[in-house]
This record gives C-alpha cells, sequence and structure tokens, in this order.
C-alpha cells in the first residue's frame, strides 16, 4: 500500500515536515503541495498540517482559506478525497466551510503544549476507523485557539449525526462538549486539534498517534 | 557643529576626537550617528573586550568561534551546529511581551545567518519576586511574548529558567538561547566580497522604531519614569510571521548557492550589517538610502541606517543572480531590493541614489576595528572580608523545615506549557528535566543519526553574588552535570555576561572574575566557548543586579536509541547520594529565602567534578539507574522533592541530619534510584571512579519522609510545586 | 474619494468570549469591583477608496463577510466617514 | 448606576503593526483595491457600576492605564454611557 498523500504548505505552517516524516513511516509517499498552487498532483490524500498558515494574525485560518490548493482541495473534499486538517489544519477546514463551527482562543488565553488524554467518540471517520469506541488515546495538543465553538443547533446537528470523532477526557481549553475532533457528514473529511504525528515514534514519549494516521492512509487507500 | 551633539547621542568628548581623527574632519550627523550606535557599550563591547580574551575558545570541533553571528562545531555525520545566546533585558522591562518576542526573533536571526535552520531555543529568566506587582506584570509578558513569537515562528523551545528575586526587581533578565543545524559544507559568514556585488535588503521595511535602540535600551540602566518614559519610541514589534517567510527564503537561497553572503539587522540596524559585512570581506560598499523601503515618511538618512526595525536581513548577491534571488523572495512574500553595491575602496559611502549625492563616508572597519577599548577600573568589594566570616550556617534552622521545603518548590510548567517543545519530533526530554535532549537528524535528508544532543542553560547570582570567580566556575561545573544526567559529553559552550554598571569598579571587578571562573571551568572540562552576549548597566535607581552569568552548553549522546532516565524513581528502589559531603549554606536558595546573601564559598575540586560526571554519564548509558537528579537549586530537600513529585511516589530518607544536608547546594553531587538488584554493581562503578557515595534511602509509599526532620504527603508537595506560579500569575497582572 | 473606516469586529451574542470572561475575572482578582458582561472585539480601522460613500459601505461590507468575521461566530459593524 | 464603557485600545502612532500590513496585504490579493492604511485594535465592552459618570470614567482610565493597555505602545479611547 503505497498512497501519495499531499501535504500542504503555506507560508506560515510549521508542521509539515513533521507530518511527511509520520506518514513516511507509515509506509505512505508524502508530497509537499505548495499553497499557491492548484494542482494537486493526483495525491490520494491531503493533509493540512499544523502552524500559522499566513501569521494568522486576524484569525486563523482566514487567509489561507483563499489560496488556490484550497480552492481544488475544497473539490477534492466534495469528491470524497480524504482531508485530514491538524490543528491549523482544522482551523483552515472551518474557515473554508468544510467543517462546521470554529476555533476560538483557549479559556485562559495562554497557548497550551502538552500531552492529553483523547476518548475515541466515533470510530465511522476516515481518520478513526481502526480505532475503538472508547478508546483511550494520549496525543499531544498544541494551540493557542483551539477551542471549538459553534452554534447550540451545530452541536446537536454534530452529536445526532455523529460527527464528534473525538473529544478530551479533560478539557484543556474550553470547547463546546469537549471536542478535540470532528468529520463531516460524508466522514472523509475530518479535523483535530491534537497533532497525531507528535505521537508516533516511542522516543517522543508515546505512539497513539500511528493509528490514527494508519486509518487515514488506509481511508486514502479505500478512495483510490 | 553642534559641539554636543555627539554627547546627547552617547559619545564621549575623547570618542569624537577618534573620530574626527579617523575622517581627518568633523562628521557629519549621518556620520556620528553611525559611530554612536557602532560605538556603543552593546555593539562594541568597549567595557568588556579586554575581559573576553581570557577565555578558551579553541576545540578541535570547532568550526567557528566567538566573533561571528554565532558560533558553529562539527558534530559528525556532516552536520554542523550553530549556536548563540543573547540578552533582551532592557526593552523587556519596558515592553515585556515586545521585548521579549523581540529577543526571540533577534536570535533566530543570528543562527540562519549562519546558513543553519533554527531548531530549539532555551530562555533562561529572571524576574523581581512574585510578590512585587510589576514583577508579576513583567513575568507573565515575557513569558507570552516568547510563547507569541517562538511557537509562531516555529522554534520550540525546549529549556530554560525561571528565578524570582530581589535584585531582579527593577531590571528583569530575559536571555534567549538558539541552536540551528546545517550541513557542514553549507556554513556562511556574513561578508561582502566580490566588487559589483550587491547588497540586498530583505524582508520588513525600515521605520523608526528603534532609532539608536542599542545605545539609548542597552547601555543605559533605568532612572525615574520620566526618564523610561523617553525611551518609548525604541519600542519594536515583532512579526513572526515575517520572520518565518524570512527563514524559508534565506534558507533556500543558500541551499541555490544564490548568496556569497549574508547578515542579519539586529542592534544598530543598517549601519553595523552594511559595514560589517565589507570590513569582514575587506572592502567597500556604497549604500543607497532612498533605496530602502521605508514604513515612515519623511525619514532622514540617519535614521534609515540606525534603525532597528526587526525581520531584516542583508544579502551580499551577485548580479548575475538577482533575478532569481528576486524569484525566490516572490515565492517567500519576502520584500527585497539592491540597497548597496560592493566596492574596493574600504569606505562606507552613503549616498543618495547610487549615482547621486554622497551624504557620510567613513572607512567601513572603523566602526568597529577602532571602536574605543576601555579598561575600566576594577576594584573588589570593601566588604569581602567581613562578609566571608557572615556564614549561613549560623542562621538558625526552621521551625517547621516542611514548610521551608514548601517554599522552595516551584514548577515551571506554568511558563512551560506555553511554548511549543516539540515541533520537528525531535524532543525526547523537554523542558523540566536534568537538561534538554533531542534527536539528532540530518538538516537535509532528515535521517536519523540515532545519536542525540543536549542542552542546558544556567545561571545563579546567588553564587555569583558571594563570589563571582567560584560562582561562575560552579555554574559551568552544573552545565556539565546537567549534560552528563542525561549521558551527554558536553561539547561547546556559549554565555551571556549579565552584570551591572561597568562604570562601577566593584562591577568591573565582578565581570573580571567572572571571566576568569568560566574560564578556570571551560579549561577543566576542556570545553570551548564559541559564543556569547555581554549585557552591562543592568541597574535601577542605582542598584545593581546581582551578577548573572547564564551559560548554555550543548553535549552529544552517543546512542539514543532509549530516552535518557529522568527525575523519577519505582517503588523499592534504593537512593542513593553521589559526592562530596554537603557543605555550608553560602548562596544557597534556603538561605537567600532567610535573607542572607553574604558569606564565602570553597573553590570547586575540578578532578573530583569530572568524575561524578564520567560516573553519572556511565551509569546512564549503561542504563544502571531508574532516574537521577543533579542537586542544585533547593539542595538534596528539593531535588528529591521533585524525584518523587515526578515519580508521585514517596521516600524515607535516613541520612540526612538536619537543615544543613537537607538545603545545601555544595556541588559535584547527584542523587539517584536504583534497583536493589543493581545497587551492588552502581556502588562498584562508584567505587572505580573513586567517587564517593552513600545509600540515603528507599523509594516507597506515598509519604515524603527524611527521618528526623519531616513527614510529608507527596501529593501536598505537589499541590505546591503545580500551582506556585499559577496562583501568582494566573489572576490577571498589572503594572503596579 | 477616500473614507475613513471602522470595522468593529464583536463576537455574536450567545457566544462564549474566552477573553472577555478572563479580563472580567482579573479585574475582580485585581480589585477593581463592579465591572461585568466584558466582551472583546477587534477594532480594524483603514482608509478606502471609492466613487461615493454608498460604494466605500458596499466594499467594506463586501470586506467584512468575506474576510474580516468569521460569520459563524463574529459580526461586524461598519462605520464609514469622509477623510476630513 | 451602571454604565456602558468602550476602550479602544489601539497601537500608538509610529509604532509597526503587523496584524494591519498583514491584513493589509491580504486585501491586496483578494482583489479590493485602495485599502490602505490597516490599523487594529482592541475593541472591549463591558459595564461599570459607580456613584457617577466621573467617577465610572476614572475606574475606567485606571482599569487602561494598569490592565489594559501599555501606554507605551498602546493608548486607550474611552467612551462611557448611561445604560439606557
Ligand atoms: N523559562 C523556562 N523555559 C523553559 N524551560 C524552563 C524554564 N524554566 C525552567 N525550565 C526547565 O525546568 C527545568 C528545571 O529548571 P531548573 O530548576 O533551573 O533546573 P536545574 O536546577 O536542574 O538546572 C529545566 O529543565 C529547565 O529546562
Ligand atoms: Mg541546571
Amino acid at each position: 500500500m503505497n498512497q501519495n498523500i499531499g501535504v500542504v504548505v503555506f507560508p506560515g505552517s510549521n508542521c509539515e515536515k513533521d507530518a511527511m516524516e509520520a506518514l513516511a513511516d507509515l509506509g505512505a509517499t508524502p508530497l509537499l503541495l505548495w499553497h499557491a498552487d492548484s494542482d494537486l498532483q493526483g495525491v490520494d490524500a491531503v493533509v493540512i498540517p499544523g502552524g500559522f498558515a499566513h501569521g494568522d494574525y486576524l484569525r486563523p485560518g482566514a487567509i489561507a482559506r483563499f489560496s488556490p490548493a484550497m480552492e481544488a482541495i475544497i473539490d477534492f473534499a466534495h469528491n470524497g478525497g480524504p482531508v485530514l486538517g491538524i490543528c491549523n489544519g482544522f482551523q483552515v477546514l472551518t474557515e473554508a466551510g468544510l467543517l462546521p463551527g470554529a476555533l476560538q482562543k483557549n479559556a485562559g488565553l495562554k497557548f497550551l503544549c502538552k500531552e492529553v488524554e483523547l476518548q475515541v467518540e466515533s470510530t465511522n471517520s476516515v481518520l478513526t476507523n481502526m480505532t475503538s469506541k472508547g478508546q483511550t488515546l494520549r496525543i499531544p495538543i498544541n494551540h493557542f485557539e483551539g477551542n471549538f465553538t459553534c452554534t447550540d443547533e451545530t452541536l446537536i446537528e454534530l452529536q445526532s449525526q455523529d460527527q464528534i470523532i473525538l473529544t478530551y477526557r479533560e478539557n484543556p481549553n474550553g470547547s463546546m462538549a469537549n471536542i478535540a475532533g470532528i468529520c463531516n457528514t460524508t466522514r472523509n473529511v475530518v479535523g483535530l486539534m491534537p497533532h497525531p504525528e507528535r505521537a508516533c515514534h516511542t522516543l517522543l514519549g508515546s505512539t497513539d498517534g500511528r493509528i490514527l494516521l494508519e486509518s487515514f492512509i488506509q481511508g486514502a487507500h479505500a478512495a483510490v | 557643529m553642534d559641539d554636543q551633539l555627539h554627547r546627547s547621542l552617547g559619545l564621549t568628548d575623547d570618542e569624537l576626537a577618534k573620530i574626527i581623527e579617523i575622517l581627518g574632519r568633523d562628521p557629519n550627523h549621518l556620520e556620528l550617528a553611525m559611530y554612536s550606535v557602532m560605538w556603543s557599550e552593546h555593539c562594541s563591547y568597549k567595557s568588556s573586550r579586554i575581559h573576553l580574551k581570557r577565555l578558551p575558545t579553541e576545540g578541535k570541533n570547532v568550526l567557528v568561534g566567538p566573533g561571528e553571528n554565532a558560533g558553529v562545531i562539527d558534530v559528525g555525520d556532516g552536520i554542523a551546529i550553530a549556536l548563540r545566546i543573547e540578552s533582551h533585558n532592557h526593552p523587556s522591562y519596558i515592553e515585556p511581551y515586545q521585548g521579549a518576542a523581540t529577543g526571540v526573533g533577534g536570535i533566530i536571526r543570528d543562527i540562519f545567518t549562519m546558513g543553519a535552520r533554527p531548531i530549539a531555543i532555551m530562555d533562561p529568566l529572571r524576574f523581581g519576586p512574585l510578590e512585587d506587582a510589576r514583577s508579576r506584570w513583567v513575568a507573565e509578558g515575557v513569558v507570552s511574548g516568547i510563547s507569541g513569537y517562538g511557537n509562531s515562528v516555529g522554534v520550540p523551545n525546549v529549556g530554560g529558567e525561571i528565578v524570582f528575586d530581589e535584585t531582579y526587581k527593577g531590571n528583569p533578565l530575559v536571555n534567549v538561547l538558539c541552536v540551528g543545524i546545517l550541513p557542514k559544507e553549507r556554513l556562511v559568514l556574513g561578508q561582502a566580497s566580490g566588487i559589483g556585488n550587491l547588497a540586498v535588503l530583505l524582508g520588513s521595511t525600515t521605520g523608526r522604531d528603534g532609532i539608536g535602540g542599542v545605545s539609548v535600551l542597552a547601555s543605559a540602566g533605568f532612572g525615574d519614569e520620566e526618564e523610561d518614559a523617553e525611551k518609548r519610541p525604541s519600542v519594536q514589534v515583532g512579526d513572526p510571521f515575517e520572520e518565518k517567510r524570512l527563514i524559508e527564503a534565506c534558507l533556500e537561497l543558500l541551499d541555490e548557492g544564490l548568496v556569497v553572503g549574508i547578515q542579519d539587522l539586529g542592534g544598530a540596524g543598517l549601519a553595523c550589517a552594511a559595514s560589517e559585512t565589507a570590513s569582514r570581506g575587506g572592502v567597500g560598499m556604497d549604500f543607497n538610502v532612498s533605496a530602502v523601503p521605508q514604513r515612515e515618511s519623511g525619514m532622514q538618512p540617519f535614521e534609515i541606517m540606525t534603525s532597528e526595525s526587526q525581520e531584516r536581513m542583508l544579502a551580499i548577491v551577485e548580479p548575475e543572480n538577482l533575478e532569481q534571488v528576486f524569484a525566490i523572495c516572490n515565492k517567500w512574500e519576502i520584500r527585497s531590493s539592491v540597497v548597496g553595491k560592493v566596492t574596493p575602496s574600504g569606505a562606507l559611502r552613503i549616498v543618495d541614489d547610487f549615482d547621486g549625492e554622497v551624504l557620510g563616508e567613513v572607512p567601513a572597519a572603523s566602526l568597529h576595528e577602532d571602536a574605543p577599548l576601555y579598561e575600566r577600573p576594577i576594584s573588589e568589594p570593601d566588604d569581602m572580608d567581613t562578609a566571608i566570616t557572615d556564614q549561613a550556617t549560623t542562621l538558625s534552622g526552621p521551625e517547621k523545615i516542611e514548610d521551608d521545603l514548601f517554599d522552595l518548590l516551584m514548577s515551571p510548567q506554568w511558563a512551560t506549557s506555553q511554548y511549543d517543545s516539540q515541533l520537528f519530533l525531535n524532543t525526547v526530554v523537554g523542558p523540566g528535566s536534568n537538561a534538554a535532549v533531542l534527536r539528532l537528524k540530518h538538516p537535509t535528508s532528515g535521517e536519523d543519526t540515532g545519536r542525540g544532543m543536549a542542552l542546558t542553560t544556567d545561571g545563579n547570582h546567588r553564587w555569583c553574588a558571594i563570589n563571582p570567580r567560584i560562582g561562575s566556575a560552579m555554574t559551568v561545573a552544573e552545565s556539565v552535570l546537567n549534560l552528563a544526567c542525561v549521558g551527554a559529553v558536553p561539547q561547546a559552550l556559549v554565555n551571556c555576561l549579565n552584570f551591572g554598571n561597568p562604570e562601577n569598579p566593584v562591577v568591573m571587578w565582578q565581570l573580571s572574575e567572572a571571566v576568569d571562573g568560566m574560564a578556570e571551568a571551560c579549561n577543566a572540562f576542556d570545553l570551548p566557548v564559541v559564543g556569547g552576549n555581554v549585557s552591562l548597566y543592568n541597574e535601577s535607581q542605582g542598584t545593581n543586579i546581582d551578577p548573572t552569568p547564564i551559560v548554555g552548553v550543548i553535549g552529544l549522546i552517543n546512542d539514543l536509541s532509549k530516552a535518557p532516565p529522568g527525575l523519577t524513581w519505582n517503588d523499592g528502589d534504593r537512593i542513593i547520594l553521589l559526592g562530596p559531603e554537603a557543605n555550608g549554606l553560602n548562596g544557597s536558595a534556603w538561605a537567600f529565602m532567610k535573607g542572607h546573601r553574604r558569606g564565602s564559598l570553597d573553590p570547586i575540586d575540578f578532578d573530583l567534578h569530572k568524575r561524578v560526571c564520567a560516573l553519572t554519564r556511565d551509569l546512564v548509558t549503561k542504563e544502571l539507574v531508574t532516574g537521577l537528579h543533579d542537586i542544585s537549586t533547593g539542595g538534596l530537600g528539593v531535588s528529591a522533592a521533585e524525584m518523587a513529585i515526578n515519580s508521585g511516589v514517596g521516600c524515607t530518607l535516613a541520612r540526612t541530619p538536619d537543615h544543613i544536608a537537607f538545603f545545601s547546594e555544595s556541588p559535584s553531587r547527584v542523587i539517584l534510584a536504583v534497583n536493589p538488584e543493581l545497587l551492588t554493581e552502581v556502588e562498584q562503578l562508584a567505587a572505580e571512579y573513586d567517587v564517593p557515595h552513600e545509600r540515603i534511602g528507599l523509594a516507597h509509599g506515598e509519604i515524603f519522609t527524611v527521618k528526623n526532620l519531616l513527614t510529608v504527603p507527596v501529593k501536598d508537595l505537589q499541590e505546591k510545586w503545580d500551582n506556585r506560579l499559577s496562583d501568582a500569575l494566573d489572576g490577571g497582572t498589572t503594572q503596579g | 474619494m477616500v473614507y475613513d473606516a471602522c470595522v468593529e469586529v464583536k463576537l455574536r451574542e450567545g457566544i462564549a468570549d474566552p477573553q472577555g470572561s478572563t479580563i472580567e475575572k482579573a479585574t475582580d482578582n485585581l480589585g477593581f469591583a463592579g465591572i461585568t458582561n466584558v466582551r472583546v472585539g477587534k477594532c480594524i480601522r483603514f482608509q478606502v477608496e471609492a466613487g461615493d460613500e454608498e460604494e466605500a459601505k458596499n466594499i467594506v461590507s463586501e470586506l467584512c463577510d468575506r474576510f474580516l468575521t468569521n460569520p459563524v461566530i463574529e459580526e461586524a459593524v461598519i462605520e464609514i466617514q469622509v477623510v476630513g
């Protein structure tokens, strides 16, 4: 199984090499996609990595969503292509309207870098289909704006359509309903604030991110 | 010419005379402004240079020693590492967030100027006491500034220090160390060579921010509020997104071989970058001020040349590569403009258009090489003799020793959890342990070498206040021991010398002594000094800070297939204390807490220290210990408490007779947690290395017990440890 | 013509405001009594060139919809004035 | 009495505003021509209890000086109104 996975780079991205390292380690073939380029080079799946896409002074993802690459990714997603947004990537996906809700500043107004415990809420998504419901995953978070917020109606929809895929065991940032990650209704677009790529190597403390990225690589395979 | 102008720019009459001698005429305003910033303390090291010469700088792995933007060492496998530390003390007192943020930005530029990708920063910090409102406000702003800039620019923060003490109340210390990695063959130096080459200014526009910043802010202490208000225009605002693109653009330019030299713009702005690149290359430069993109209208040439606007670089480019340089800059959305031409003359000529009026002309090298060199008067403090008789061991012991222990516990997590410490997937040991440990991956291929690098920063004003020479030596020794605790062999040292007003002979004595102590230790440990920074005038209202030399030391770990043991023990482990007997309380955190800030220090036994380090490294490499911790701030008491808190397992310590043994910080000591089955092997090894060792207790249960001294639940220790900073800082802070 | 524009971007009613609540808590701790309902928004000021005020308004309001606000949680209040 | 307070915190003139310039560049890229001099500030709205308007003003201005702004780089514009 040798999936080509595109990793999008904006000028202020900084986790793209980390995502590529983890994906390659799991047997996929990652390649960089430059934000100003609308050609997705026939990749089987797309990862939008962490960082600060365009500095994100106004709002994370506010500028990124207009990039040529994002326009192509929106089409790709609408055609069922697997898309994963990690941290800043999650923020970009909500700004682009591929995922509902928004990510606000953390309650407590501090940047937070630490390992947290996640609980799998739904295994029905391109990111979680190899996990089991209720499973605990130890994965680091690293963000200032990870506080998931939406209207009450949206939250009810997310819940009734099983779109909440990962929650925090102990809410670090004020997210509604402890939300750490969600998927779209067709379950091929997922976003999460924690960084699975930082939990793929024994030397880095946890390997619980592997199962998520493996699921995603599998999903890319299924989608082809 | 207005004969007071040079004084208002901070130049002495003698310095003016020297300028006139160099030029053979009176300088004009622009020229005078350039000399004033370049000859400021911050840029010219005029008070410290003669002392710094005494530091050892040679080593077989040293590729670039002090004097360049950063030191560079060869770490094998075709990999080189650049490192440097710098202070941003004064700006951080005035505007903590931006002061600290721009400090991070500045040191990162020093690193990628060498062609290295910045991969880690560390932030040794010093603030006034937590009880002081303004100090809390400064601490909170500084930490969020470091967090805001560092995280966004994408360089992980892997360690540092955070210390609160009365001495920093009017003058905090914000030092930042940065480490970068590069393929050895790509090393570049900041020089312009090749007549006809072009100087291209990259990055931000130039504004009036920070005009005269180095001379105004870093070369004078603080006075009253009104004076501070006048320094306001010098405050700069950082733009980490610009810096991030600048890093990527510059590294791509270097990868493509499109620049012959590159130089960051820091203190003294364009005046410094233009003259430095020219004089290093033994050439001159015509510098066109009107080609500099300006943020504000009506800027004078002297303002343009001395502005310290952030996030700018000067690249030296061969004309035929210019188009490609522009293309890469456009890709990264970086402004780029040709502002200079390399000439054979040796002169830095400031022109208004390349064929327009000459606004100023000085020998480029004179701005650095002819900078004044002062051998300032030195004198020992008057009370040296009486201080020695004032021993902290004569203080009465604590009523309830557990309360004193509680007061010495402080987790840095409030700060460190605000920093991205994991980016690049290198961080095996992050903030909060003996030393940071990173995987060593090849900078271009990303291939893991299986080896590791270890980093530590240390400083101890308490020791240095008592005896700057021994204190500095002990500081270096502590760093070396910290590295040994993670199994690393030290390779190189950088330092930041934070001292008071150099015009005070006692301060100069402190500086001179500290340099000697550092040199002695570096020689003893075979550790080359590859760079550093001197920050003087750390004083407020006439009071100088305690001398605070900070060192950063990098080490290498040969086999990093497993994470080194940390501050932890298992239930049932035996607790061993390595090293000499505890000796006194002078300069300890406990003594300072009791208001005792004097006394004497015994010289460190370098031979013994080296044996302790070698043994410790061996124990770690051979996987003979569950966990370990060097004994430093707070003594055995705090080190053992930290192990208990970290592991959630208590202990019984049997052989700790009194508060002196419990809180003494005498050097060369390590606490080990050893599985009983390995005990004999550990003790044999200790005997082989001829290192004193003693079984002092047992790890077990949930209670922290020291026989005949104290009994407290580990969870109480944990609570004090966790909450100290958040209790003080999370409720909001004001400027006081 | 050049117009001064001021856009206040605020969180929609009912959307929790972490900045506001942090400030409110801090004012209590710091001894500023009686401060309630703190809400924090952004204030973006700029100049815009347009044929007339109507056009200026349209440009700014499109800018708000597409870029300056995230309509999921924010709304904008726009003020326009001829540069005087 | 309860007063509505609105504090606009802006960067002082001459202080660089990277947020503003980033937004300005983005408006160009998005095809909004003629937008210049973008400066970004904060707008903090809250209610404050005080005996009279004078007192309300004093409380808010002390809050600004000590807590909401750093006068070295920022200035505050304060508006106070009786809750109507
Ligand atoms: N400001 C800070 N930034 C990052 N790390 C910090 C900071 N302050 C403390 N630390 C981390 O906390 C740990 C303990 O610090 P310290 O008490 O100075 O250690 P030691 O006394 O062993 O040298 C170190 O690993 C250090 O890296
Ligand atoms: Mg240490």
